[in-house]
């Protein structure tokens, strides 16, 4: 079994105008930068794209927002995203606001078969809006229900061919949620391992989320806000 | 800035040796630099770190290492990383020990508002909707008015709901409220306030504590 | 002893090149050793493995290496570890493209009953239940008939359901069926058997495949 | 911070009767083998265990079986455990069964703070009955509720002083999610290693959910099926 892709375009082609994402990433740490290059260049339109985060106005999910390519996003951060935050005040970009660990779990669940779960997370505030409510040892919950997509894109540190992929420190966020809950999962990497060098005791993705993998060079991993010490 | 340091010093006492413990983007992140080494205190950041350690020196900055507010950060011994759905059963699932996040409004009833205002700014909830209700205690920070003087501790929040009833404790630069049969209860007074002050400043209704009337 | 190869080859003959398979606790099992190497199929245990690999040779068995039927075996190149919400979120999610189980009886609709014998036996369901929703095709081997002579392919189930309608293809040593419109048809007959020989054994209804009805 | 507790009767003495036990391992795998033989001479009574199945006649959660400790148990498996099959068909042993994927969910959703969630795994079977059903998307599913108990008795392979957990093989199974779901979590383990010698990125059960840690020596790890390359 060799998943492994010369060039990005395999993955790139197949996503199709219309279709829904899953993108991994938490602000600009963890994105698969390549795949988003693929999609700008690649010009497909009306996507519904689900991210935590929608990048930055020149980076990451950002640039496909600047070219209108996106045409409903759900997240739970707009941030200091210009771009994102005028297209959702205006009404020009259909968004759905979740909370962060909502998403996480909506994810986790189309994933892991689960059609919807109770949370007490969002309860009395705008996000309860419409959901069912229902309690449970006394304390108040609403429904929430899983998300599956099209196809999921995720970045990771190292892939082996089959699959298997491992991520690095807080790049790792929701790229495995993604990976599980795409129909079909592209991934890309920044290295590549043969069949066995990873530790099966330290996988976090197990091979059989991943569709196709394609191994990238030169990765920029721009940072939002470069902080050191005093 | 006096003020600032009033509500930092205040709510670093919120925070137990042992405690594992996630401080919110902005305002909260600065009590981290000042909490006690020997502490053994856990900080964890939502995107994925338990054991948040210092902001890193230049040479070793790292672009997979960054805390809620996208900054970059290190990691002390004993750190774990994990992905999201991890992180949020942790917070969720009730064991994180103390959130302390900021907040734009806090009403009398201990509701929390501090995501959005419609029609000017949408910052989004991030992870603050599971923070207040998964977190065994939730501390808010805030300036105790806004700049142009507008009580922010109101009768019920003008704003859109983070959660409602949530606030375990409120801490201003005037004044330190906890949540107390579900209203409000004017607890202590920052250095320098009076409860008149304090009054004049609040919109909410609050009891005062037992101790703080005999004063 | 030959009925049982039928069954095994047969079964052997639903496992493709690059499938995720889970084979289930006693004669499925068996199949591991049959599919060649160079398919690359990667086979599950729902303790937590993917990848099995042969029985291991005697020096290296590992008490913390098992299988589902509480087997030691081995690991393959390419093999992981996880947890066990993990390993059912792969099989509840879908991710898993085949399982194949063992029966205690099929019934004419796709129902299978394989986890209990009210009064006598207890074996419980272990992780047969998310099997037969979760894998995207749930093949049944099994008997075509008891010890005793007593068909096992019913009408409807005596026993306790695993599952309702979740049979896609049931392989005996006799025959072959596959649900179709929601009711078991008859699509291949085991070298040596005949139609009459199936219809006397089986309780069930089934409906019989143009293929054959021609031969 | 330093939860390294030097003998077991700390963890043992806080187990009172009565009490409810979620317990890891899947058959004799990965099993706190310490932990239940405390249990045993501890002799307290009336536990209602969670685990996948009840250990094997004379090793295991069988101890506690044979010395009549559980009153209620709650597992997957029954298999070949007599003592078990005979108590529970003569009414004995109070004993819920739940299929595997449904417990191993129910006790992630316990740690999770997800009080129900909804899966097909058992409908129109015995396990549906007295359950809500539910159509999502054409599909019927049945509502399945949380688990969490006093105490999770884990076993793991290696730990840190501070709680950081990692296991080995499949004896991780239902350990990291037996300790999420305790609200108090006893780790028993073969090795400890210094805060900081175990790789951030690798380990399994954060310090977090871990509130006491035993260091075990001459782990027994009985074999159930001693099965060999012919």
């Amino acid at each position: 079994m060799n998943k492994v892709t010369p060039t990005i375009d395999s993955m790139i082609e197949q996503i199709h105008d219309g279709a829904s994402l899953i993108v991994g990433g938490f602000g600009l740490c963890g994105i698969p930068e390549k795949l988003i290059l693929g999609l700008r260049e690649s010009g497909v339109r009306d996507l519904t794209v689900i991210s935590n985060n929608c990048g930055v106005d020149d980076w990451g999910l950002g640039l496909l927002l600047e070219n209108k390519q996106i045409t409903k996003m759900v997240a739970s951060y707009v941030g200091e995203n210009k771009r994102f935050e005028q297209q959702f005040l205006s009404g020009e970009l259909e968004v759905e606001l979740v909370p962060q660990g909502t998403l996480a779990e909506r994810l986790r669940a189309g994933g892991a078969g689960i059609p919807a779960f109770y949370t007490a997370t969002g309860v009395g505030t705008p996000i309860a809006e419409g959901k069912e409510e229902r309690v449970f040892n006394g304390r108040t919950y609403i429904m929430e229900k899983s998300i599956t997509a099209d196809y999921a894109l995720v970045k990771a540190w190292a892939a082996d061919p089959i699959g298997n992929l491992v991520y690095r420190k807080t790049a790792r966020n929701f790229n495995p949620l993604a990976a599980a809950a795409g129909r079909k999962t592209f991934a890309e990497v920044e290295s590549l391992v043969h069949t066995g060098a990873l530790d099966p005791d330290q996988i976090h993705t197990p091979s059989v989320f991943v569709q196709s993998i394609f191994v990238g060079a030169g990765y920029e991993k721009r940072i939002e806000r470069r902080t050191v010490a005093r | 800035m006096e003020g600032r340091e009033r509500i930092l010093s205040r709510a670093l006492s919120e925070i137990q040796a042992g405690m594992y413990v996630n401080l919110g983007i902005g305002m909260p992140t600065l009590i981290a630099d000042r909490i006690p080494s020997d502490f053994g205190v856990m900080l964890q950041s939502e995107n994925g770190l338990l054991g948040i350690g210092p902001y890193p020196n230049e040479n070793a900055i790292d672009p997979d290492l960054i805390n809620a507010g996208k900054e970059t950060v290190s990691e002390i011994p004993g750190a774990a990383y994990f992905d999201s759905a991890e992180s949020f059963a942790m917070i969720r699932g009730g064991h994180i020990d103390l959130a302390i996040l900021g907040g734009m409004e806090v009403s009398e009833t201990g509701d929390l508002a501090n995501w959005m205002i419609p029609g000017k700014m949408v910052k989004g909830m991030g992870g603050a909707m599971d923070l207040v209700q998964g977190a065994k205690r939730t501390v808010v920070i805030m300036d105790h008015v806004t700049k142009r003087g507008d009580p922010k501790i109101r009768k019920a929040c003008t704003l859109p709901l983070t959660g409602k009833a949530v606030v375990d404790c409120l801490i201003t630069d005037l004044a330190v409220f906890q949540l107390k049969d579900g209203q409000l209860q004017l607890t202590e007074l920052q250095p320098g306030s009076t409860l008149q002050d304090v009054r004049k400043k609040t919109e909410a209704d609050f009891t005062i504590a037992p101790a703080l009337q005999e004063a």
